[in-house]
């Protein structure tokens, strides 16, 4: 089931990976959040406590829902549903992706982790996550699909997270989803902001600061 | 446990200061809560300071908040510049608000911010849990990102997008180290609570899983190397510093950039200590230390704005500290000795390029002519910060970038030596020639000359004077401090024996 | 060391006055004049008294700095250098209490005070330290003093030009000097002077490097071409008192880290003579040639420094092959005419440098084509000028003839006795220096006929009056001086001797010197009687040229008293200068400067490269006619300035990374990651 | 010390001898009985009874210039022997004082030349200086190869040893050398094919067009010492070319006396049969001049 879970976060990846329509984009990245949030159930469902559960719980709240929720209407506010003309096109990101997810399960055979008891998936499947997140950021234009592919790279934190450890200090996890929830709102008033400054969010026309 | 809550108010205190500030409806009451804040902070920090050097490392919330020589000296700098900084902010935009450029939202914005940046870079260093640390350093980003645009122009909101996005895939990476070292340390039979601190890894570094620690160590240094500024993962830095108002500039080069090293830091014991002491870690930090200097040098070969300039200083100068504590031994010491100079340094020339700004109503250097005529203090002050910078003696600049080429002798790395000589000497170069026409060219007659105060007497002589001593004179107790922190950065047992309740 | 210790005191008290009473400035140059002669008076005492034989005096503090010690040591070497820092010191604030004011902004005076006695505090403790990080710091401080003042020697873009290249060529050199000193102090133990001497005993490819790097490091300081390139430029731009002091002994400090490091290295290999005696030819031949080329009195007379460096390294280069082929009376001859010839080129560098910025004071121009007729004007700036221009062509009976006669002696010896390498060396030397002296009195004669003979080129010129007293005494001591050390010689080689005897080849046994020999020590012989036993072989010939100069004097001044005698009663008329029947000759007919010196720069154009602008009449109608020429630097233009330029171009392409786009950053970002999780994990 | 007094009072007495012998030789060239060979000593006599007159340019260096030419190679004279005959007074390195001390003369003649403020005169100064800058390493070489002949420092030294078995052992070295130091003594001497003395187009001369303005006892002395500088550099050449070395003082003296008058007449004859060279092709001479000497050491 853990391995299940763990298959589709990869999937709803390349689904990010390879849509170029921002509706789409955010309501993958909704659909990964829930993902993660049933996974930090399930995984730790053996020593679950009441903070671990907390936790889970608002991770897939946050993450499933709040996150979509906030970004959606800033989508509809800058007028924007479609990545035009992307440094890498929806098919040229899939293919990347599957080069990453080569070298991901190469690393992953390069890591070992202690213990034993967790899925061998978790590991690439982790940093699979982080480098959609990276190829999302490096080959699209609008800030919007950058926020996402910045969320994907947390996903796949919070899954090597609750992946391989059965606990984790409430403060810390609650201090990171927190966090996370700040930055989130902070994007979405930062693009208002350029919006209104620039009239357009395609992040590939801020060249103004160089050398 | 007494301390606890000593270490807690060092966070908590600036919290509670911007959130007061936010109730004053006069501009001027909430520059000064804030600035009251950090005053107040300072005074607290110097208490704990002062404790950890007389009688050890403290200890609060079980053992999750620690202040040891390495956090109370970076506590120490960081207060220094925030405090100057502070003051200087009263000066920078009191001017602006006289003559009516400042609204109240935007006063607002900054009072509400400033002091929780502070709070946020205290909680990374007295953080022993170096999940918290994380927290605090994503928390620094988050916070300071609407610092850099109190002035909401274009330019600002281009360089906030550039740090938020940046920094923050840099933290992310950072978390995901952070992550793998708790993984490493999975099988250790530790309370799960307790498992990510800092002192609790470093006495158990020889049963971490070494490739788990080695990869953690790399995802820790590109992700906090990014926050740090070091090249070729500083392109931040340069927009959002030259884009920040002068304040933030300051802190921002002064201090953030060497709380994201010091993370780094507390990492390094720990990867060696896994790995057996092969000096791998540190062979990083030497490589990423000598490339920022020499990637700095080009910029600052062609430079034209002189915060943009200063800002690859800040690239420069931190490349020269990851350099030294990549070479370990006194380069350590030094690269400790270095951040002092360098925060302090930095800071002087950024309050002057900021003050010159407003005088000249631009940072382009071609049109900033003659500012030791147009604006003598503040004039002086930007040649002498700038002079410090590319290494002039007697500043103590000099003094540690020789402490950090004799570790590099020492140890027979020519080809270190070579570059690091090369690069520095590139920068010397290149900042001198802007430097001299900066200071002593002939001003624009459409400048008008700008009065100086007692403040701003004291914002330049002080922190001058300080550099000039310090190359001269090293007292003692300082001295004892660097070694203090050194030997936790080399060996990290420094701390162990002392250190409980 | 007391009486150093205070004068070294009173110059920095002197220099916080000076700053204090920036806004008084006549009340500021009087103290400044006090305080450098007072200070001068302080330490020249203990000098003479090492020279005369006295013990080796020390001072050491604590430093609460690491690596550092606050040493200070003053044996035979450094009261040697110490001796034309005081007395140039002494004379050029005595000199600047009424020049200073011409030379810079009222505001800034005081500041340039400071910096005056600044510096001479600097190289004092740079000669004195016995400590690595003190010498760095002094060392440092020097440059940073006379840089202040090379900038503040005028308002505008040149100067700071002037000033850039003097600190970025300082800087670049201090480089090699802080890898020499960290890698004596790594193999030595300690940064303390006191160690070094340990350094005699390590491998000889680690000797030839440190000897490499004192080279290059002090060699920029001292001006070693190609290494001088910010010479000509620094010096000219400083006020000219400070061009005295930074001719005449700011670059010697080059000179005298290169003599200490050297000793401390011990027996020396055959190729770091080679090496210095090449420096010393090239250096000297292609530094007056540069000179002879010059239009601006005060680039003439730094490019002449270059010149006198090259003379002082042919003697130093000349001592280490002696020593290394065991020739000890070679080696002490060289070594000694190069260090009196330190000495002697302070005394007749700060000289011309005066007498240079007294013609600058009322003139208004460097410009040596502007000037003429001075000597009936500055009957004093001119006649002292005369001595100054006469020493430093090496002709008798002034002091530079006598340290020249050394190095003469010296390699006259090594054609005579050496084996063969040392007698092509000898060889070398001597064409190298006659060659040097020929062209240096063709191009004194140059300078001193255009700016002080014949008629006024200018109004200015015309209307030009002799300067002030204190300037004007100044001068008159150093002419003294210029003089005074050539008759003194026979008895002054006892005091070289003292000097030369710090190398550890020719310490007296049983004496203690810096580095006692360890067990370690190598493979020289130690002489026991020291240096002396050679170098008294030129007591002779000194005692000779005392008595043939005294000779001289008297037959010249016969033949004048002659001619008055036979011209007593006869008529003797005033004309004017025939000039082959042309019944108006104006002053613009005299021959220029550049006039004077073009058969040699013909002669030389592939080195010097000679720009001529010529602007002359074609047709049938007279027009009006031009002709300009212009002598850059040739190491500047054809190999410094496109080197860095290259590397400033290199690097510029550099800057295409930071573009702008933030995708692209996030990439270098992804990229640095994946290589080094690749390479980390591999 | 009888003898050593000989050599500078022959000069002081001889020197112009040699000028009326070359212009004599010159005479008999072209055809012409030429005037008496004591002429150049009743030019002198008549200059020092004329009076002065001195442009009003000048200044005290112009007055200087003729009295220290004078002086200077009266002061040269007590190191120069005449082959056996010693020199009144040697030391190790006189050699280099003696060149040293030309070059004051020449240094002080140079600049009293300036001062006229004349084009032609500064021509003639630029030219004497440049020359002598490359004529003096020639000398100097072609001495120093000598001394490592005989293996001492001193004029006295490095000539008087030269005798036939030298000349026997390095005839070969020692021709070089003497033909560089002959290169070397037309050049300082401003003579053919160098600098011509005669000439009246003052644009191409070098030594005459510096003295344009002296007059009476000034031209007096500037004539008396070029005639003992010609003696000097003579005398050097003679020293080393006739290996008469017999301890007769009448004996030595005499062949050293012929040398001279031999010399002078070999100048006349180049006078005569050469024409001067163009001025630019002076420095090619002087150089070869120093290769001459070099050779000349490389071979022994």
């Amino acid at each position: 089931m853990n391995d299940l879970l763990i298959i589709l976060v990869v999937l709803s990846n390349i689904r990010l990976l390879s849509t170029s329509r921002i509706e789409s984009l955010i309501t993958w990245i909704g659909v990964q959040g829930v993902l993660l949030g049933l996974f930090a159930l399930h995984a730790r469902w053996v020593h679950l406590t009441a903070d671990v559960f907390v936790v889970g719980l608002v991770a897939l709240v946050l993450k499933g829902f709040v996150f979509p929720w906030l970004l959606r209407p800033v989508a509809n506010v800058v007028h924007v549903s479609q990545e035009v003309d992307p440094y890498v096109g929806p098919m040229g990101s899939t293919l990347l992706g599957m080069v990453a997810l080569v070298v991901s399960l190469w690393l992953g055979t390069r890591l070992h982790i202690p213990g034993g008891d967790m899925s061998r998936l978790v590991v690439p499947a982790t940093l699979f996550s982080v480098f959609c997140g990276q190829l999302l950021i490096v080959s699209r234009k609008k800030a919007l699909s950058q926020v996402v592919g910045f969320l994907a790279m947390e996903n796949g934190a919070f899954l090597l997270g609750v992946g391989t450890l059965y606990y984790a200090p409430f403060l810390v996890e609650i201090g990171v989803l927190l966090d996370m929830f700040v930055a989130v709102l902070i994007w979405t008033v930062l693009i208002r902001y350029l919006d209104r400054a620039f009239h357009h969010i395609d992040t590939d026309q801020l060249q103004h600061l160089k050398g | 446990m007494e301390h606890g809550w000593l270490l807690a108010s060092l966070v908590v205190v600036p919290v509670l200061a911007g959130l007061l500030s936010q109730v004053f409806t006069s501009r001027e009451a909430e520059l000064e809560t804030a600035v009251g804040g950090v005053l107040v902070t300072a005074g607290l920090g110097a208490l704990a300071i002062g404790k950890v050097f007389s009688a050890g490392p403290l200890f609060g919330f079980s053992r999750w908040l620690f202040l040891d020589a390495l956090s109370a000296y970076h506590l120490a700098v960081m207060l220094v510049v925030f405090t100057l900084s502070s003051l200087f902010a009263l000066r920078y935009f009191g001017e602006e608000v006289r003559e009516g450029r400042l609204t109240l939202a935007q006063v607002r914005t900054f009072a509400g911010l400033w002091p929780p940046a502070l709070g946020a870079m205290v909680l990374v260093v007295v953080s022993n849990n170096l999940g918290i640390m994380w927290v605090g350093m994503e928390a620094t980003t988050l916070v300071t990102s609407f610092l850099i645009c109190v002035h909401m122009t274009r330019g600002s909101l281009e360089a906030m997008w550039k740090y938020m996005l940046i920094c923050s895939v840099g933290i992310g990476f950072a978390f995901l180290g952070t992550l793998m070292i708790r993984v490493a340390a999975k099988d250790l039979p530790l309370d799960p609570n307790q498992a990510l601190l800092w002192t609790n890894l470093l006495a158990n570094t020889g049963a971490l899983a070494p490739s788990l620690v080695k990869a953690a160590f790399l995802f820790v240094l590109v992700g906090y190397g990014t926050k740090a500024g070091l090249a070729p993962l500083h392109t931040w830095l340069p927009d959002a510093h030259s884009k920040a108002p002068a304040p933030v500039s300051a802190v921002f080069s002064g201090f953030m950039l060497n709380t994201a090293l010091y993370c780094v830091l507390r990492y390094v014991p720990l990867v060696e200590g896994a790995t057996g002491h092969t000096g791998w870690a540190l062979r990083l930090l030497t490589g990423f230390g000598l490339f920022s200097i020499l990637v700095a040098a080009a910029f600052i070969l062609w430079q034209h704005d002189l915060k943009r300039l200063l800002a690859y200083h800040s690239v420069e100068h931190l490349g020269i500290i990851a350099l030294g504590f990549g070479l370990g031994g006194l380069g350590t010491f030094a690269a400790l000795f270095h951040t002092f100079n360098h925060s302090l340094c930095k800071t002087l020339s950024f309050f002057a390029a900021g003050r010159l700004g407003q005088v000249y109503g631009t940072h382009d250097m071609e049109r900033m002519g003659g500012s030791c005529t147009v604006a003598p203090v503040w004039g002086i002050g930007l040649l002498g910060s700038l002079l410090a910078l590319i290494g002039m003696a007697p500043f103590c600049l000099f003094m540690s970038e020789l402490q950090i080429l004799k570790a590099a002798v020492d140890g027979g790395n020519y080809a270190v030596v070579a570059l690091f000589l090369a690069g520095t000497g590139a920068v010397f170069l290149g900042a001198l020639g802007h430097a001299l026409p900066l200071a002593l060219g002939k001003p624009s007659p459409a400048v008008v000359p700008a009065p100086a105060g007692g403040l701003d007497v004291l914002l330049v002589a002080g922190p001058l004077v300080v550099l000039l001593l310090l190359g001269v004179w090293m007292p003692g107790p300082c001295r004892g401090v660097l070694e203090q922190a050194a030997a936790i950065v080399q060996h990290g047992s420094a701390v162990l024996p002392g250190g409980g309740r | 060391m007391t009486w150093l210790l205070a004068a070294l005191g009173l110059t920095l008290a002197g220099a916080v006055l000076a700053f204090a009473l920036g806004s008084r400035p006549v009340a500021c140059a009087w103290m400044s004049t006090g305080v450098g002669l007072v200070a001068a008076l302080l330490g020249l005492w203990p000098c003479a008294g090492v020279l005369a034989g006295g013990a080796v005096a020390t001072f050491h503090a604590p430093w609460a700095m690491p690596l550092g010690e606050l040493a200070l040591r003053l044996d035979a070497l450094s009261a040697f250098f110490l001796v034309p820092v005081f007395l140039l010191g002494a004379l050029t604030a005595l000199y600047g209490s009424t020049y200073l004011a011409h030379a810079v902004a009222p505001k800034n005076l005081g500041l340039a005070w400071s910096a005056f006695h600044l510096l001479m505090a600097s190289m004092v403790v740079v000669v004195l330290a016995a400590d690595g990080l003190l010498f760095l710091v002094a060392w440092e401080l020097t440059v940073l003093a006379s840089a202040a003042l090379v900038i503040l020697g005028g308002d505008d873009e040149a100067n700071r030009h002037a000033g850039w290249l003097y600190l970025s060529a300082s800087h670049l050199g201090t480089g090699f000097l802080l890898v020499l000193f960290l890698l004596l102090g790594r193999e030595t133990g300690s940064l303390a002077f006191g160690g070094f001497g340990a350094a005699a005993g390590l491998p000889d490819g680690l000797k030839g490097a440190l000897f490499l790097l004192a080279v290059v490091g002090f060699g920029t300081k001292a001006g070693f071409l190609p290494l001088h390139v910010w010479l000509p430029e620094a010096h000219p731009a400083a006020p000219s008192q400070v061009s005295a002091l930074m001719s005449g002994v700011m670059i010697k400090t080059g000179i005298y880290g290169l003599v200490r490091v050297v000793f401390f290295l011990g027996h020396p290999a055959a190729w770091w003579g080679w090496t210095l005696l090449g420096i010393g030819l090239v250096s000297g031949i292609l530094g007056v040639l540069f000179a002879l080329a010059q239009h601006d009195l005060k680039r003439l007379l730094a490019y002449h420094s270059v010149e006198n460096i090259g003379i002082i390294a042919l003697g130093l280069g000349l001592g280490l092959l002696g020593l290394g082929a065991g020739q000890p009376a070679v080696a002490a001859l060289g070594l000694a005419g190069g260090l009196l010839h330190v000495l002697n080129h302070a005394v007749f560098k700060g000289l011309l440098f005066l007498g240079a910025g007294a013609v600058l004071a009322e003139t208004g121009t460097r410009d040596l084509d502007r000037q003429g007729g001075l000597l009936k004007r500055m009957p004093w700036t001119g006649g002292t000028f005369l001595v100054g221009c006469l020493s430093i062509s090496g002709l008798p009976p002034f002091n530079g003839f006598v340290s020249e006669f050394l190095i003469y002696f010296g390699a006259l010896l090594a054609v005579m006795a050496g084996p063969l390498p040392l007698t092509v060396a000898g060889l070398l030397l001597i064409v190298g220096l006659s060659l040097i002296g020929g062209l240096a009195a063709a191009c004194f004669a140059k300078a001193f006929s255009v700016v002080f003979l014949g008629s006024p080129r200018s109004a200015a010129a015309a209307a030009a009056g002799e300067v002030a007293l204190p300037m004007r005494l100044a001068m008159a001591a150093l002419a003294l001086l210029c003089l005074l050390i050539a008759l003194a010689a026979p008895f002054g080689l006892e005091m070289l001797a003292r000097v030369v005897d710090v190398h550890p080849a020719f310490a007296p046994a049983g004496a203690s010197t810096i580095g006692v020999p360890g067990p370690g020590m190598g493979p020289f012989v130690p002489v026991p009687a020291g240096s002396l036993r050679h170098l008294a072989r030129a007591a002779t010939p000194f005692t000779a040229i005392v008595w043939g100069s005294f000779l001289l004097a008297a037959l010249v001044g016969g033949v004048l008293a002659w001619r008055r005698h036979l011209l007593a009663g006869r008529e003797v008329g005033a004309t004017v200068t025939w000039d082959c029947g042309y019944a108006g000759p104006t002053a613009r007919m005299q021959y220029t400067g550049s006039s004077f010196a073009q058969p040699l720069v013909e002669l030389f154009h592939p080195v010097l490269q000679t720009e001529a602008h010529v602007h002359g009449i074609d047709g049938y109608f007279p027009v009006r006619a031009r002709f300009a020429s212009h002598t850059g630097d040739l190491f500047l233009r054809r190999f410094f300035q496109p080197l860095f330029h290259g590397i400033g171009a290199g690097l510029g392409r550099l800057t295409a990374f930071q573009n702008g786009v933030v995708q692209a950053y996030v990439l270098y970002i992804t990229i640095t990651l994946v290589v080094l999780l690749i390479g980390g994990l591999w | 010390m009888s003898a050593a007094i000989l050599p500078p009072v022959l000069a002081l007495a001889g020197a112009p001898l040699l000028q009326g012998i070359i212009t004599r030789t010159k005479a008999w060239f072209a055809g012409r009985r030429g005037p008496p060979l004591l002429q150049p000593y009743y030019d002198i006599a008549k200059l020092l009874r004329k009076g002065a007159v001195y442009s009003g340019t000048t200044s005290w260096v112009f007055r200087l210039g003729p009295a220290a030419g004078v002086g200077v190679a009266a002061l040269c004279l007590l190191f120069l022997p005449l082959g056996n005959l010693p020199a009144p007074f040697s030391f190790e390195g006189d050699l280099v004082f003696v060149i040293y001390l030309l070059a004051l003369a020449r240094f002080l003649t140079v600049i009293a030349a300036m001062d006229t403020g004349s084009a032609f005169e500064g021509m003639g100064a630029s030219r004497e200086m440049a020359f002598a800058a490359l004529a003096e390493p020639a000398l100097l070489f072609g001495l120093v190869a000598v001394a490592r002949q005989t293996g001492r420092l001193s004029l006295e030294g490095l000539i008087r040893p030269i005798d036939v078995g030298d000349w026997a052992a390095h005839g070969a070295t020692l021709l070089l050398v003497l033909a560089g130091l002959f290169l070397v003594f037309l050049a300082e001497n401003s003579r053919i094919p160098v600098d011509d003395p005669t000439t009246h187009l003052e644009l191409t001369m070098i030594h005459e067009v510096m003295v344009l303005d002296h007059g009476g006892p000034d031209f007096a002395f500037v004539e008396y010492a070029a005639a003992l500088k010609l003696w000097i550099l003579g005398a050097l050449i003679t020293g080393i070319a006739l290996p008469v070395r017999t301890g007769e003082v009448a004996i030595d003296l005499a062949a050293m006396v012929a040398g001279l008058a031999g010399l002078a007449v070999l100048v006349g004859i180049i006078e005569s049969t050469l024409v001067r060279l163009r001025l630019v092709q002076v420095p090619h001479l002087l150089i070869g001049a120093c290769s001459l000497a070099l050779l000349g050491f490389l071979i022994q």
